[in-house]
């Protein structure tokens, strides 16, 4: 089965200190950024799944720019595999910003990758998007879905309470152009903002420290998701003799949160083991979750 | 309650709720998702008799004002809700507030149906992946927005066309029926662990296993602080601030200058 | 209520009330400001009336007995209460219980008023701050002593005249107009905004902005754990442990001997 | 604008090695402590504002000690300056006690100073009261105002309700003569904790280690200060068409706190530029806070 | 209930109490000192009626259904409520329903008395310290086993025979004497505080004052966040966390590879 | 008086770099484990006390083991007194578990001292038990307890609500033997793990890292226990004139938890000072709780 365990080895020999050589990318222009901006938001939530949730969008969208920078096969292939694991944030202020952000991280890479210098590891870009994709989402959610939807439909309400047909139409335009334009603004502000930053990296010489203080707020956001994301309860009771006992009552005195962690830890050490054979995790996983659920196990 | 739609009628009306619940329009869709208005105009056009179905559409949407879906769950899908309502309202001549009463718990239906397209929507993850490991950018880009729109199509047209089609009865019984049972249950059981692999996957790629305490430490966070309800932001603060710690922890720069 | 005071009477608990509010007589005023027996005996010595005035103080003592005011807000104040409370039920010959009817809603007020005098204050800032960076001891003392003591003598010593001479009916009228006006509301926020300068200064004066995680750390920290309503001192712990542990992790003499 | 800005620059040049040459300070004796509690106390709440809080106190009270210690002018002038900055704590058990301790700190610095030494730096004096002062005002609102204030009123009630007037005139007595006598015992503790402390700093030779750990403390005491001093919240609330959108709400949902902090960072960010003009962010934060809070924007 | 036991019979409950109360019959025992129903059963034989008793012992298992001890307190003593409320029920020929009446209080003094054991059983641990600091096996062994079974003994046989043979009324006079009283109070004050001492050995024994800091942390997270009663097998958690981020951070290895 | 206060010595001296040669320690079987297991669970809680809890009867189980790894008379003595201290676990998940893992580090550090080697130190041995114990606790009670006894009886119950005794003796039995049975398997299981850690301790040279590490977790678990389990609180309350004054109240405002702090630190400065004796210790904790709750100041 062709897996996408390369991307466990791609990291390896990110590390290491001969990078590969590649040809020289293209520059990326603001036609491009409106063409990632405009692919994602097009895709956005169309191949919404539980466990990658928007990932596929988000890699749909820098399709075109990854084209121009990686001339590379084997690059763009992997490329294409790191931009679709599980990700998942708000359409503007996040994937707007994070969609900028990336593709001047992927530019500084291909770039340096092509001068034969020590590139942007896979792991920055990861961790990048990873550490800023919960809170943009918190941020967007409240401000796009919460607020600004609702501000158009108010207004509009009384038009549609009178049968006209503009009090559909109206909130709809306004929404729909409105967070168009600052999703494609803030794109654009995440790309020079990236680009600043990349530069600051690659100059200052902390390139370790960065890469491991974005991994510890990686790993750290993963564990807030897996505390809040995750929803795996026992509802196994059994009575006997009028005696309920109650198994995630039980484990609640043992541990906490412990069956969501166990499912997290268990397909860790499975692709620790067995390398990054995602769609074979995902088949397993989900048989367990039915077969468990199927008998109230779950 | 004895009139229905023609067939061409409930077929329009169950592709626009397609359109509409496959996000194949856009970001944008979401609103026509969040709220009913957009589906109510619809159809209205489709059943002639705009006018009240932009009534009966406007006093759906108040019951349903304010909806936010942070990570994918919204309680009810209001779009769907509509479609089965708005008909039903105008071919009954009944109140909004009968519309409402009919709405409400197709809206619940509707939003398991939502989470059920989540679950199919995995099997185009495996041409995807395959795609992309060979660099294939047109594979990739198919098996993204091509499959997952014909599930959403498979899934949504006929279900609502029959809804439509053999009346409102039909559909309050088959709610009830499955809200109720171990259908509903594996699904919202498969649903709430699948996250679970996405992380994994992610740690995995991070890959720095010395790290793992911060997992740890976050996880355990989140658990204890549960009734708190700490925000989203506070905790990507805290994890800022414990890889800054670390960076400074790890290195031996640190009594330079501030 | 016919019968009032002459001047020199509210003339004289004008002057009384300014100097207990200003806080001019050091520290021990606060008890006189937390309490409205030294007030209550003040104002029955210039009534002529010492015993029922104490009576009547008795009875608005008990009402706020256990007040305490952390950090400066004190939920009433309780000396303007007694002193326009007392003269008010002495001429009218009312009992305790409709004295405290009336100190309520003044005390009060007088908080506000209090607040408003930290607002004030402000004004004597300037002068102080150029007397310091010219090493002006003289001046200096009299920028912190002075400047205030006036102010608040021309803030209380009116207002608590014009309402003993004309009466009760007038306070009440004012007190609710005010506390419920754009000015109250103003005074309020300004209140709660200007600590802000205070710490801002404090944050540039340790100067050592690579230990700014702590600031963030702590900050959210009293946010997220707001509802548990931990205790400054424990915050204080928490602090000390943090700073030992930061200088451990930051030198090189880790592994020394315990 | 003589704006006290020199407090940023004297910061600087206590850091570097070369300490100024002052003449040898006057020896602090008991009477000396007494008229610095007395200061403290007398002066205590009359300049209380909302941005310096006690401060000015705690600088008139030691005015008698600084100018014994800072024969150089311009050293006077500083210590007058550093002890003028936001502080505050209940009078006895905090002021009391900080007034002994910053004395005694000072003292050890303008000997090191007059003996061309390292001396104590400004930093670590500021930072010693910043941390203290916080539990100091607990524990001292707990006894002063909260129990002992109330035992005194309590056992003379009676009198005050039989009309007579010891029921007014004892509690103060006992109060205020209690209060001053264990407050200047505390400012003799401090004085002499203080000293040992600075003795052990200055020979200890990790004076580093110390300044640094109290500049962690110091801003983690102003963060947890910040956290529960500043109150500024939006009352913005507006409705359309009966939909109503509440501002501080969605700032909630945001994060929580963002605008107290918000006004702190920008404070701190115009200080860290303009350098620390103290009056004019004075005048700019009032005039922002009413321009806004006439409008019930916050 | 004018029927009384024989000498002989509540002799020999007596000892069956004080074997299930000493715990001397191994970890086993706690089955039947958290359940009635073996004490039920013996009280059974030996009374010459095991049906009766068995089915007077079932209905008071219903109320100690679920009890459990975590670090020692159990909420009552149920073999020492069921050696009492059996044979008054049996003899006095009283329902079930009456014997649980008799058995709540009982259960609830007996829980004073197994933590007044606790109490008692210091006493065992000089000598035990000594055979220990001497390497004395067997003396190590006898003071382990030996002095706390004979103090159980001395302490459960007397007060269950006379319990028992004196009848219920003594009892329940008794029961609501002491358990108002000053006795209880200090018994319950010593039992708290003593922990105290175990703790601070293994401070002294653990003997690192560098790690201190880390001992506070713990103290004051767990008051902090008292109201979260959050698990112990999290905190433990958090402790190992704590534990592998110092050893990363005062270790010069921090660079290694993950 | 003959207390134990060598322990702390020979804390000092498993610290200095010169162990002390032993004789070789005797094979450790099967049929020790056995030994050890049944003498934890039949002394299990006979001397149960406040102070020390379990600890007695981890020791009387550890007895056999600890003859056959010290030949030394000495180090015999201090290994009894070293696992007479405080402990507290539940008797299976927890004290089955460690009385396999004490043994195997016992063994380590035995066989090391035998061969002149740096061998494990009881700070280790100390702190694994320490850290260990209460997760394990809360993990055993839930489980036998809480679950698995009332199994059992529930089980059975009918049988007793019928009147036959067999509704006694099966529940009684069957706990025994389940118990028993698999408390010896963690015994084993314990036993295996801890050789693994040791040796892996031993060979790794990261043996202070660890240690320190284990004191830490040692360290913070007192500190949570201490939080949890000391019960010292004022019941002293006044009332003066009908205003109640509640110390307790007055003390939580000043530092939550501060009795059994002040009771901990008191015990722990003591020892400090003037050796580890536990029973002086013992009758002046007692004494002073003894005075202060019967004249209910606490
Ligand atoms: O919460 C972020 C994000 O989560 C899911 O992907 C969907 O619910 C989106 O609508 C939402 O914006
Ligand atoms: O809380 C400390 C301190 O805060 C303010 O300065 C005043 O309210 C004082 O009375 C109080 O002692
Ligand atoms: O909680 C662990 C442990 O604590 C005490 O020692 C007793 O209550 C035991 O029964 C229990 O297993």
């Amino acid at each position: 089965m062709s897996e996408i365990n390369q991307a466990a080895q791609s990291d390896v020999e990110s590390q290491t200190d001969e990078p590969k050589r590649i040809p020289q990318p293209d520059k990326i222009t603001n036609k491009d950024l409106m063409k990632s901006w405009f692919g994602w938001w097009w895709a956005n939530e169309v191949n919404h799944t539980f466990d990658r949730m928007l990932a596929p969008a988000f890699c749909f969208g820098l399709i075109p720019a990854l084209k121009k920078l990686y001339k590379d096969h084997d690059e763009l292939a992997k490329a294409f595999q790191r931009h679709l694991l599980f990700f998942n944030t708000q359409a503007t202020w996040g994937g707007g910003t994070l969609t900028g952000v990336t593709i001047s991280l992927e530019e500084a890479r291909a770039k340096a990758m092509a001068n034969g210098e020590q590139p942007i590891s896979e792991d920055m870009i990861n961790n990048t998007k990873v550490g800023l994709m919960g809170p943009l989402a918190g941020i967007g959610d409240s401000i796009d879905s919460g607020t600004v939807q609702y501000i158009f439909i108010a207004i509009f309400l009384p038009f549609a309470q009178k049968g006209n047909f503009l009090g559909a139409l109206l909130p709809f335009l306004c929404f729909a152009i409105a967070t168009f334009t600052y999703g494609y603004y803030f794109t654009k502000l995440g790309y020079s903002l990236g680009r600043a930053a990349a530069k600051e990296i690659m100059t200052g010489g902390r390139m370790a420290g960065i890469i491991d203080g974005l991994g510890v707020l990686g790993l750290y956001m993963m564990g807030i998701l897996a505390g809040q994301y995750i929803n795996i309860k026992s509802y196994f009771k059994f009575t006997i003799n009028d005696k309920t006992f109650d198994i995630q009552q039980i484990l609640n005195t043992i541990l906490p949160g412990i069956l969501p962690l166990t499912a997290v830890l268990l397909l860790y050490l499975y692709f620790q083991k067995q390398g990054l054979k995602i769609t074979r995790g995902l088949l397993y996983l989900t048989g367990a979750l039915i077969l468990l659920s199927i008998f109230y196990i779950i | 309650m004895h009139v229905t739609l023609s067939v061409w009628q409930a077929l329009l009306i169950a592709i626009w709720v397609a359109l509409v619940e496959s996000r194949i329009l856009g970001f944008a869709t979401l609103t026509m998702r969040f709220s009913p208005l957009m589906t109510g105009m619809m159809v209205g056009i489709i059943m002639g008799d705009l006018k009240s179905a932009m009534i009966v559409t406007a006093a759906i949407q108040l019951v349903y004002m304010g909806f936010v879906a942070p990570g994918g769950a919204l309680p009810a899908e209001p779009a769907i809700a509509t479609a089965i309502a708005v008909p039903v309202a105008l071919l009954g001549h009944m109140s909004p507030q009968g519309a409402i009463a009919i709405a409400v718990p197709v809206g619940l239906l509707g939003s398991y149906l939502y989470q059920f397209r989540f679950f199919l929507n995995t099997f185009a993850l495996k041409p995807m992946d395959k795609f992309a490991a060979e660099g294939n950018a047109r594979g990739l880009r198919l098996s993204i927005m091509g499959i997952p729109t014909i599930i959403s199509f498979l899934l949504f047209i006929p279900l609502i066309f029959i809804a439509l089609y053999f009346g409102a009865p039909v559909i309050s019984g088959v709610v009830s029926n499955i809200t109720h049972g171990t259908v509903i249950h594996v699904l919202n059981s498969v649903g709430g662990g699948l996250a679970a692999l996405g992380i994994a996957v992610i740690m995995q790629v991070i890959g720095k296993q010395k790290l793992l305490p911060f997992f740890f430490l976050a996880y355990f966070m989140s658990v204890a602080f549960a009734k708190l309800q700490i925000n989203m932001t506070i905790y990507a603060i805290f994890g800022t601030i414990f890889a800054i710690l670390y960076v400074m922890f790890t290195s031996n720069r640190a009594s330079d200058k501030a």
